[in-house]
Formats: C-alpha cells, structure tokens, sequence
C-alpha cells in the first residue's frame, strides 16, 4: 500500500475560524484524519511530521516579514497549496489597514507600539506564492472544505462554483429579499458558497464570500444607493472582509 | 369547493401542491388546506421590484405569479441521477426513481405553456430525461385563469394566456361577484372524475359570461407587451447589434432571470466523492451567465457579460423555435421582475427591433 | 559552576492560534517565565473607527473564529446599553440559546480535542481515536450539537450571520427549535458521561492563589449578561471595567495583559465561574459536580477540564430549558437608534470574561473602541502557575518539564487568535 | 443518462500526453458505432466527458478512444489501466457522411483532432477502390505531438499523407508550419472533394475558407465541432451554437451550416 498522502494545516494573521471548519466536519473527521496523515496541524495534534506535503491548507493573510518567509517555506514543501478563509485568498478584514496608516493602526491598540515590529500590508497568500486553488469565505463552508481536501486526494477539480451568491439563492427557492423586501443585497456580485444564507435569514448578504468571477459592481452600486444605502454605507460593505479582492476595492472606493 | 378537491386529490394519493404566503411573497409549496392559500392577497410588480398587497376582496387567486414556478418540482434544481460504490470491480450502479404523484393547483396559463415547453425539451427528443419523465407522469394539473395580471405580465403578445387553452385537469375561473364560487371546466378524463366528486351545480350563462368577462378585462391589462413579430428572425440578424454593449453595462451576470424562467431547462452534472468509495452523480441547475458554462479546455467560449447575456435572450426568443419548435418565452414576466436591477426583456427586443426598423426604414427611403 | 537550562516550545499546539512559551531555569531555581503571543496583530480596535455600530458585531466576529458568539454578544450588549434598548425576552432567550451552543462546541473542542490527550498521553484526538473511537465519536456528537445549535439561530456555526444590534435578523420558529430537544437531550447525557469519564483522569494536586473574576447574574449562571463579581468581593457593572482593571502592553508579545488596578493578577474562565456561581448551577450540573469530587469551588486549573464537564452539562440543560419556554417574538429586532456616549458591554465567552468598550456619535459611527479578551486577563495568571509548577518540578527532564508546562497552559485554554490583541514554551536552565 | 461499465483492455500511450484505450462492456455486447460520434466517459467519483471514438466504425465490438489528458478527467481516463473500469454512454452524435461520399476524400487534421478522423481513414481505406483520390493532411504541434505513426505510415501506401508541425526540432525533416499551408499539396480534384475536418475552432475555420476558395463546395466540408458537454443528449443546453445543439445536431456540420455561425465572436 502506498503511505498515505501527507496533510498539512497552517496558520497565518486570521481568526482560526477556518482551520477549525476542518474539526466543525464531525462526521468526517475521523474519515479525513483515516485517509491522509496529518502531518501538521497545530490547532489540533502537538505530532509534527517532516515534509514535504502533498495537500497544504494556509488560512490567514501576510503581514509580516516572517511571515512573507515562512509562507515560501511552506510552498516549497507543499505539492498542492490550498488557499481557505477571506484572509488568506482577499487579506481580510485585517487588510482594511491597507488604506489606513498603520503606525497609528499600532498606537490606537497597543499602548507601545514601538514593540510591534509588522508589515503596513495584510496582503493574500497569492500575493507571495502560488496557489493551486482559493477556497473563499469569511469563514469557509466546511462542506466545501470537504470537498477540496476529497478532491485534491483524488487528483480531481473541485465542484466548487464561482457563480453569484443568488444562484444558490434561487436553488434554495427562497425569495428575493433585493426585490420582494428592498432590503440592499450584495448577492448578485458575490461569490457562491455559503448557500445564500444570509437571505435566507431575511438579511442581505455582506459579501462574506468576496467577488464572484464575474461580478458588475458598477452596475449594482446604483441600486444599493436607491435602496437607501449612503454613498458611506457602500463603500462600507465592500471594505470589509474582502476589502482587499480588487472588484470589492474598487467599488468601495468608487472607482 | 377547494378543500374538498385538496382531499379528493391526497385521496387519489397526490402531493397537492400550491400557491402560499411566505417571507413577503407567494411562492408554490405543499398545500395543507385552502386556509393556506393567499386569501386577499395581490402583488404589485415591476422590474425588480414586487410587493404583495391586500386586496379588497377575498380572492384566492388574485395574484399573477409569484418568484417560484412548477418547474420546481417537475425539474428541481438539485437531484441525484445515480449512485454507485466502487470496490475494485464493476462498481455497482443504482439510479434514483421519483415515484411521487404530484398535483399543482394554481397553474396559469403562461405557465401551462411551460409546462408543454418543457415536456417537448425533456421528453420530445430521441432522448428523454428519465427524473423528468417520472417526475411529469400521472401529473394532475388544475389551471386557474387569470383575472388580476402583473406589472410585468405580457402573455397576450406571447398568445400563451390569460386564459388556460388546454393541457390541464381541470381549470377553474374564480368569480367574486356576489357569492365567491368558481366556474370549473375538465380538460381531461382524470379531471372530470375529480369533478364528478366535488360539490357543484350547473353553471348558468351568467356565471359564463362573469367569467369570461373577467379574463377578457385581464386581458386588457398586460403591464408589458412584447411585438413578437418573427423574433427568430430579428435576433438572428442583430447578433451583432450594439444593444447587447449596452445591456451587457447593465447586467449583472446574476443568473436571476434563467432561475425563475419557468422554462430554461440548462443543468450541469457534478459528481461527488466520499471517502468510502461511495459515488454520486448530481444534476443541479445550471445558468448561461456563468463562465464554467460553456467552459471548454483552456477557456470560456463566452467571456463577455455581452454573449451571455445575447446567449440567453437569443436562445429564449430565437433559437429555441430551431431546437424545440416553438419560443422558450411565454411571458410571464419573472425574468423582468426577479432581476435584481429590472432588464426588462420587452425593452431589450424593442431597443433591438426600433434600430432595426430605422435601418430597414431607411433602406426603404 | 552555573547550571541554566532553557526549556522552549517554539509553537504550542492544540491551542487556538500561534504563541511560544520559555521557561528559563538558573542552579535549579526559575529565573524566568514567558508565554509569547506571535500571532500577528490585527488591529481590531482600530479597524472599528469610522466603522457603524450596526457593524460591531459582524467585525468582532471575525477576532475570533472559536467565540465569534462572544464577541457578538459583549458588542450587542455594549451598544444597546448605550442606546438604551429594550431587548425582549424571547430575543434575551435566544443570545442565551445562541450562547450555550458556543459553549458546548468549544467545551467539547477543548475536552476532548485539546486538553484529554494530555491527561491520558496523546498527541491529539485523531491519534486518541485509533485506541478510542468510542471517546473521541462521544466528543464529535456533543460537538456537533452545539454547532447544529449555533447554526440554526446564528445562520452558522462561525462567525453566525444572524446576531444585531437589536436582537437578530430572523427568529427561529418553535418547530426548528424543538428539532434540537432530542440532540441535545443525547448531547446531556454524553456530557453526564464526559464528567464521569474525565473524574477518572489522575491529577496532580494544585491550586491557584489568585483573585477570580467571572460574570454574576441573580438566578442563573452567568453567560450572556450580569455584573462583574470577583472572589475579592468586587461587583461592578461592565461599565466601570475601566475602573478596576487595565490593560499593559508587555515587549515580547502582540497581546495584552490585564491586571487589576492595583496590579493584582486575576483569572477568569470556568474555574472562576464555577466558584463564584457554582449555586445557580442546575441540579442536573451539581449533581454531576459532586459526583466527579468537585465542592462549591474548584481552583485546580487541571480540574478545568471536569469544570468544562460541568458547564456542558448545563449548557444543555439549559439549552433544553429555554426551548421550552422560548415564544415566537412579535419581531426578531428591536430598532435601535444610536445614542452618542459611550457603552460598555461584558459577557462570558467559554474563555472567560470578554469586555467591549465603544465610543460613537449621535450618527453611530465608532469613534474608538476596546476590547478585552479573556486570554489576555488570563496571561499573567497563566505565567504565575506556570513559575510555580516549574518550580516544584525542577527536577524532572527536560522533555517530562516541557510536556507539563505545555499541559499548564493548555489548562487555562488559551485561545491566542482572543489574545493578540500569545506563544513557543521556552525553558532554559541556567 | 446512467452510465454503463466497461473494462479497460488496452492502454497503449501515443505521445507525451495521449494514450488510446479500448474498452469492453463488463457484460453483454458493445455498442455499434458510425465514423464521428463520441462516447460520454465517466471516470468514477472524477467526472464525465465527451470523447470521440477512434476506433474502426460500425462494428460492434470494443470501443477505441483516444485521450488527451488536459485535466482531471482526461487525465483519469489516461491513467486508467487495463481491467480498470470506465462509465460510458453513448455513443451519441451524428456521422461523418464518409459513405455518402464519392469522389475525392481530404481528411484534414489538426492535433487530437485525428483521434475523431481516424474512423474516416479507416472507412475509406475499406472503400478505397469505389472512391477517387484520398489524401490526409495532419498537423500538429511538435513532432513528439503526432498520433498514430507506424498505422500512418500503413495507411501511406493506399492513400496521400502529408505531416507537418507547427515547430520542429532536431531530426526533422518534414513540413514546419500550420496545416492550411500544406492544404495546396494535397492531390484531389477540389470539384469533387468531399473534406472532413477536426481540430482546433480557429484551425478549422481557416481550412474551411482555404478550401472554398479553392472551390470545394461548403455542402462538402464538414467539421467537427466542439462545447462543453454535460449530458451528450440534448437535455443539459451546454453545447449550443446558435440554432442547434452540437450533441444532438452535430458535432459533425458541413461549412455550409456553419459558415455565419463561425463569424459570430463568442458565439
Ligand atoms: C464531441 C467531442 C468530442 C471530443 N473528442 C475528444 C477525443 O476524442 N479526445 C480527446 O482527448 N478529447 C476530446 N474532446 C475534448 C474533451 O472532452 C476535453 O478535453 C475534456 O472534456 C477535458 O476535460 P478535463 O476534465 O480533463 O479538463 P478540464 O479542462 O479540467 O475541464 C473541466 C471540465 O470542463 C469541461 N470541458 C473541458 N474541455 C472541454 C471540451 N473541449 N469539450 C467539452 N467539455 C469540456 C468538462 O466538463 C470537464 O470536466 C471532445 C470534446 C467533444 C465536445
Ligand atoms: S436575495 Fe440577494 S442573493 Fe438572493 S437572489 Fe436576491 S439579490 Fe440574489
Ligand atoms: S449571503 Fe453573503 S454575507 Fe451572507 S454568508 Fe453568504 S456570502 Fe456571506
Ligand atoms: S423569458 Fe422571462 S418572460 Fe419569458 S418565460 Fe422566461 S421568465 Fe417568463
């Protein structure tokens, strides 16, 4: 029998949101942890084993010199390096400090700032290595994730669409809150995946899951602004956990 | 008179399936009793925009149609074609079969035409979709003609409606003046019995004419008109015509307008995988807006929103008559409504068609 | 001649985020202890300016994949003091429900997943899972009840979509509420099993000194509200946190230490629940309590693991009694005008104490906000215990010190994405 | 739309990137199959693809394909060993019209696209002697690229058979350049030629106009067209072009049909 494929997980600026989808898959797990070896994966075993990786998973986004290194390092032992989590493929809500100064970022929360050595940037894994596949989301659907770890051990593509948040949501049969409620929806330029779960909890979507392949924010900023969206409000809702997908920046910043 | 045919339809052993009121709109679900119904209820709609409004009066079926069509149910957006266990030799092969019989109460006339557009798509060909097929047989339909259109609504242009013109059980005119009652009419031997089952009298000339006069008044007032002139033909010379640039700015490649169709029919397989060997073949609906759609080695054969977009119209209006015989419209207006920024399929055609008709004017001069 | 060992743990595992640890030993003496967050900052604090209220929730989240619910709650709770909201009963019901599925997933995380293994030497669950499945499948369920939980009234497991300012932005109906009376019931009686299984554990005698500090609220445990009690005899409303304790910023770490005003380090978490509410506790819980040795207060941070028992037990329990009592709202939210002031709101994440602070104008922009996790009000006891079993084990290897002072922390669950705003275990002998 | 076993009972790899299979029903008898239509390959828990049938036509019997491995599931089908089981459906599609033909025959062919042609060469060395001139021109990429060469060189001694590639390297002693320029060596009366076509779209597109102009009639060249595929019948609606559905109507068109539907970017 040939050993078995090696799984690593790693850590970068994030939440730990993402990498605990992995342990959140409770019927699975034990499957997983069966089919591959889990060589590294700090949240949840102290075992380490050398690599090289066949499947990486890299969760959060580079914001330090060390990190820019340690994400080299880990491309270089991965065969395939998947990216999971919004901090990871767009920087995520941490990279709102791209458009802020970051000195003052540091004194607003430290009280010695001068201690904080970090990078004015929160920039995606792609940014610095390349990436087999983005698996996005603020956080990640777990049964995604199920989806890529299977697939990427069978040498085969994802079933993983990057169609709009509302082709789930018409899938779902729910209705439209855009059209039947007015309520501002950024659904239409968002990237599918969550299975349209804010609409179906009678809220618009945030966009939690970054641009869609396509998406015309050009064409729907009007409409969020006829909603009662502010010209503040817009550019709100697309600096948030994405801020840094270039469709998202450009239409927070209006261009 | 409805319970009663709720019952008579469970007691047949069909799902009886419904217009209701859920989360601001009305949308087609498993039918309980005829409380459930969207009892003094309207909506008002425009290009994406819909709202549902009390009527002044106690209709059940004063509404035009809602974001959900039959399809639904006859082609759902998600099925399992087959499943198999792989064990190193020929893997076992088991195929799902929808044995369920299915009665949809509530269904217009646009949507009849559906109905029939999807049965020539799925069971016309030399190939019939079997989910489909067991899906659409034994299938009980009762029509209701439609007395209060839709902002949106244009089956008049499209000759599909108001009024239901066959391929129905049983079809029924709701008549509100004086005592609420409805005019049924069989359209089929299963629904003649049910008929013979329901409480009833004859129908007298005057609740004739009632009836008749309240589809003519519908029909009437059409929220949108669409020249169906020879649309194949339209389309297909103006593939290149700068319209499409101009919608192509406004849309947003949602795929809001093929999920609510009631007749696009698009679907794509994805197969899944667990870790003990177990395969899966899915078939969920699929949109011409997306990329992977017409995804070939090495790119998209369509880019652009523009080809999307003229995909979609060109096929609906166009080159369905080529693939299938018949328009992939029927006008029920949803696309209009349900796009989240209002393209308006009636405008698009008569953008199309005006700039057309200046160049032909002109030729003419 | 001088004997210095140091004994270090460059990347503590099995706990949530990135942090090192260095014990520095001299002629057998400590000389040293450190506990190092390297997790990179996020600025948190300074995110939210300029940000609308209406968003706390949905950005405090995202600090936090293991409590967004936490983070949720002291952010709602800040703002609508502020704003003075009346937040209704059954939308009160359902951030304790909400709440209660956050405690039984991460309990059960840190059970089964992070802290067991250590008591009965593995490297992890999965590695605990080849000898016994049994176990581990027992932790998996209660895990997966608590996420069922939170996914059906907070949208999802993590970082729920479905928490406002106000109250929430659909309200579960009875009928899917009641689906999960039967899951939860099993989950309580799994955690029933879990207390049983974990009282058979050995461990060694320990105790910390320190002032304890949790949520007190008359009537029941404390989880989503209440006032601020300590075992010194504080209580105090959230809003005079700032008051009594302060945060510093030490070199060497991206986190942030609490202690009291006076200096005095302090813990928070379920030892400290548990001592100072142990008598709101439900029948069910005390029962358990007693039954795994416990007495009305427990101050064994390797006990923790029984106290997480405990409070799994009732999170079920009272899980399974709010459903019962839960009555559909008239509406999910209240609207919520924004106030300019500032407001404070604490509740108790599985960690501990978690204190919000926020500041906005009468157009509810955030003017500046803080943010007090309980890892970081933890660190400094943390650091404390961690000298003191040191010095009590001087004479073990390096490898048996380094595995008991990874164990010491791993007692506390520190949750180190909480704290950067944690750590390598570095032990070296002089 | 449930596929049916077949077991793999030869693997032989032809270049780089391409092996030819042929498979065997794991029970009961194999389909029969006309010159151009394609099988509906599944490769278990990877996915599903159209393929060509390369094998000789109309004989029940083992079903030859020839694979590309382009991604996942060309690349599972590729790997799949002899006794491996494969899902196929089909086969599906129309005809190259080979036997309606009389006259001249010119099959050209750019890349993978001989895979689909081969069943054309075949059935016109069967009817080698009731068909006037028959002449095969055949690009591809590099040397290393070209499909088939000991059975090329068999089928040089009945009919024309002129290779080129796209770039060269050492060693090389044929033609270098794309397939259109070699279209002139090709010895048949253009009047009565009857041209069968595959490759890539724009390759076709460009040998169909060369051909015109040389004056072989539109009704007489055919192509061999190519979309995405989910179902291979005509229910799924991804393999449009324009008026017609490749898999149902197609994926063999003569120019005549195809012409306007060519010009159309992003049709
Ligand atoms: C009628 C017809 C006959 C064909 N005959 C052959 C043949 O004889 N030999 C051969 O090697 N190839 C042939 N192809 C092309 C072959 O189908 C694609 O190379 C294959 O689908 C690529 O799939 P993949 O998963 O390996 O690649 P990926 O690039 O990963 O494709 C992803 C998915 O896109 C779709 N897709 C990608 N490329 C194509 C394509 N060209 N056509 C249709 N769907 C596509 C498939 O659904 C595929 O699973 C034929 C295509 C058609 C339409
Ligand atoms: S609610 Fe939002 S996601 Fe759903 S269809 Fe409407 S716009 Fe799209
Ligand atoms: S609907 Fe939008 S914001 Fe909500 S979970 Fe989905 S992608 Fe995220
Ligand atoms: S194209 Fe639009 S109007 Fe026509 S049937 Fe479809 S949804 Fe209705």
């Amino acid at each position: 029998m040939s050993p078995k494929p090696k799984l690593a997980v790693w850590k970068f600026a994030s939440c730990d949101g993402c990498q605990l989808s992995l342990l959140d898959l409770e019927d699975d797990l034990l499957a997983i942890a069966g089919a591959v070896e889990v060589a590294e994966f700090r949240e949840a075993t102290s075992g380490v084993v050398e690599g090289p990786y066949d499947l990486s998973l890299v969760e959060g986004s580079i914001t330090t010199e060390h990190d820019a290194e340690r994400i080299r390092q880990v491309r270089a032992a991965s065969k395939v390096l998947v990216t999971i989590g919004a901090c990871a493929t767009a920087g995520g809500v941490q990279a709102l400090r791209n458009f802020a100064d970051v000195d003052e970022f540091v004194s607003a929360v430290y009280a010695s700032p001068e201690y904080i050595s970090t990078l004015g940037t929160s920039t995606p894994i792609a940014a610095h290595v390349p990436v087999d596949f983005e698996l996005h989301g603020c956080p990640i659907n777990k049964h995604q994730l199920r989806e890529v770890v299977v697939s990427f051990l069978h040498g085969r593509r994802p079933a993983i669409a990057s169609t709009s948040v509302c082709t789930e949501c018409k899938r779902r049969g729910l209705v439209c809150i855009t059209v039947a409620h007015g309520t501002p929806c950024l659904g239409p330029v968002t990237h599918a995946g969550c299975g349209a779960l804010c609409p179906a909890y009678n809220r618009g979507c945030f966009g939690c899951f970054g641009p869609m392949e396509t998406p015309n924010t050009a064409a729907l900023v009007p409409l969020l602004r006829s909603q009662g969206l502010t010209e503040r409000g817009v550019e709100r809702v697309f600096a948030t956990f994405n801020a840094a997908a270039e469709p998202f920046r450009e239409a927070a910043t209006g261009g | 008179m409805l319970d009663q045919l709720l019952d008579e339809l469970r007691s047949d052993g069909y799902r009886v399936l419904g217009p209701t009121v859920r989360d601001g709109a009305i949308v087609y679900d498993d039918l309980g009793a005829a409380s459930e119904l969207p009892i003094g209820w309207t909506d008002t709609q425009d290009g994406g925009t819909y709202r549902l409004e009390r009527r002044a009066d106690e209709a059940r079926f004063g509404y035009a149609v809602g974001p959900h069509s039959w399809k639904r149910f006859l082609f759902p957006s998600r099925v399992r074609l087959w499943r198999a266990k792989l064990n190193g030799g020929a893997p076992e092969i088991e195929q799902d079969a929808p044995d369920e019989r299915l009665a949809f109460v509530g269904v217009r006339a646009c949507e009849l035409h559906a109905i029939e557009i999807q049965d020539r798509v799925f069971l016309g060909g030399v190939h019939v979709d079997d989910d489909y097929a067991a899906r659409r047989e034994d299938t009980f339909i009762v029509a209701v003609n439609c007395f209060e259109p839709g902002g949106t609504c244009f089956c008049v242009s499209m000759d599909t409606g108001p009024r239901a013109a066959g391929g129905y059980d049983l079809a029924l005119t709701e008549i509100l003046d004086g005592e609420h009652r409805f005019l049924a009419e069989a359209g089929s031997a299963t629904g003649a019995a049910v008929l013979e089952r329901l409480p009833r009298r004859a129908a007298t000339d005057a609740d004739v004419a009632l009836a008749d006069a309240s589809i003519e008044r519908a029909e009437a007032r059409m929220g949108r008109t669409m020249d169906a002139f020879d649309l194949r033909g339209l389309l297909a010379g103006n593939l290149e015509h700068p319209r499409w640039d101009d919608v192509a700015k406004r849309c947003l490649s949602c795929g809001n307008c093929t999920a609510v169709c009631p007749t696009c029919f698009c679907s794509a397989v994805e197969d899944e995988l667990d870790l003990g060997g177990g395969v899966e073949r899915w078939r969920v609906w699929d949109t011409c807006f997306s990329l992977d759609y017409a995804y070939i080695h090495g790119g998209s054969v369509r880019p652009s929103a523009r080809s999307r977009y003229r995909q979609w119209m060109t096929h609906k209006l166009g080159t369905w008559h080529d693939q299938f015989g018949s328009s992939g419209c029927v006008g029920c207006g949803r696309c209009i409504t349900w796009c989240p920024v209002g393209i308006d399929i009636t405008e698009e055609v008569a953008a199309i068609r005006a700039t057309e008709e200046v160049e032909n004017d002109a030729a003419l001069a | 001649m001088a004997e210095r060992r140091t004994i270090r743990t460059d990347y503590l595992a099995r706990v949530e985020g990135e942090g090192s640890m260095t014990v520095v030993l001299e002629n057998g003496r400590v000389d040293h202890v450190e506990l190092r967050i390297f997790e990179p900052p996020r600025f948190f604090e300074a995110l939210l300016r300029g940000r609308s209220f209406t968003e706390a929730p949905d950005i405090t989240a995202r600090i936090c994949g293991i409590c967004p619910v936490a983070y949720q709650t002291s952010a709602v709770n800040a703002l609508e003091s502020l704003c003075g909201a009346e937040i209704p009963e059954p939308v009160r019901i359902l951030r304790r429900l909400l709440y209660c599925g956050e405690w039984i997933e991460s309990h059960a995380l840190h059970v089964y997943m992070l802290h067991a293994p250590d008591f009965l030497g593995y490297a992890g669950a999965v590695e605990l899972a080849q000898d016994a499945p049994d176990i581990v499948a027992r932790g998996l369920a209660l895990k997966k009840t608590g996420n069922e939980l939170m996914a059906l009234v907070g949208g999802r497991e993590i970082h729920p979509i479905n928490v406002r300012v106000g109250g929430f932005y659909r309200a579960p109906t009875t009928r899917e509420l009641r689906a999960h009376v039967e899951p939860l019931e099993r989950a309580r009686e799994a955690a029933l099993e879990t207390v049983r299984w974990a009282a058979g554990f050995e461990f060694p005698e320990r105790e910390v000194e320190c002032d304890l500090v949790a949520l007190s609220q008359p009537g029941e445990y404390a989880i989503e509200r209440g006032r601020i009690r300590s075992s010194a005899g504080l209580d105090i409303a959230p809003a005079e946190y700032d008051e009594h304790f302060r945060e510093e910023h030490v070199e060497r770490s991206t986190a942030l230490h609490s202690r009291t005003s006076d200096g005095g380090v302090y813990l928070c978490g379920p030892l400290a629940r548990y001592t100072l509410n142990h008598d709101a506790l439900s029948p069910l819980a005390l029962e358990a309590a007693r039954e795994a040795g416990l007495g009305p207060t427990c101050r064994d941070p390797f006990r923790s693991i029984l106290v997480r028992g405990v409070e799994l037990v009732y999170a079920c329990d009272e899980a399974l009694r709010l459903i019962d009592i839960y009555e559909e709202p008239d509406a999910p939210a209240v609207e919520v005008t924004p106030v300019a002031g500032t407001g404070y709101g604490a509740s108790e994440a599985p960690r501990g104490l978690l204190y919000h602070r926020y500041r906005i104008d009468g157009e509810g922009t955030i003017l500046d906000a803080k943010i007090v996790p309980p890892t970081s009000q933890n660190q400094d006891a943390i650091e404390a215990d961690l000298r003191d079993v040191v010095s009590r084990h001087t004479h073990l290897e390096d490898d048996g010190l380094r595995h008991l002072c990874e164990q010491t922390i791993r007692n506390y669950d520190p949750c180190i994405s909480c704290a950067t705003h944690f750590l390598t275990l570095e032990v070296e002998r002089r | 739309m449930v596929p049916r076993p077949f077991r793999v009972a030869t693997r032989a790899q032809d270049t780089a990137d391409t092996w030819t299979l042929t498979l065997e029903p794991a029970a009961g008898d194999g389909p029969s199959i006309a010159p151009g239509q394609f099988m509906m390959v599944t490769a278990f828990g990877i996915g599903e693809v159209p393929i060509s049938v390369s094998g000789p036509p109309a004989r029940p019997g083992p079903v030859v394909l020839t694979v590309r491995a382009v991604g996942a599931v060309s690349r599972a089908i590729c790997a799949a060993e002899p006794g491996h089981v494969l899902g196929l459906r089909g086969p599906f599609g129309n005809a190259w019209p080979v036997d309606a033909a009389s006259g001249d025959i010119l099959v050209v062919a750019g890349g993978i696209g001989l895979a689909p042609l081969r069943p054309v060469v075949l059935r016109a060395l069967e009817r080698r002697t009731e068909l006037g001139a028959v002449s095969l021109v055949y690009g591809a990429r590099t040397p290393a690229d070209l499909l088939y060469g000991d059975e090329r060189e068999e089928w040089a001694r009945s009919i024309e058979v002129a290779v080129t590639v796209d770039s060269a390297g050492a060693g090389w002693t044929g033609h270098v350049g794309v397939v259109t320029k070699l279209l002139g060596s090709a010895h048949v009366r253009h009047a009565e030629t009857s041209a069968f076509v595959c490759g890539p779209e724009i390759m076709m597109r460009f040998t169909a106009e060369a051909l015109v102009e040389d004056g072989v009639a539109p009704e007489r060249i055919f192509l061999s067209m190519e979309r995405h595929m989910d179902c291979g019948v005509g229910l799924c609606g991804h393999c449009q072009l324009g008026p017609t559905l490749i898999c149902r109507d197609g994926p063999v068109y003569s120019y005549a049909e195809l012409a306007g539907l060519m010009e159309v970017r992003e049709l």
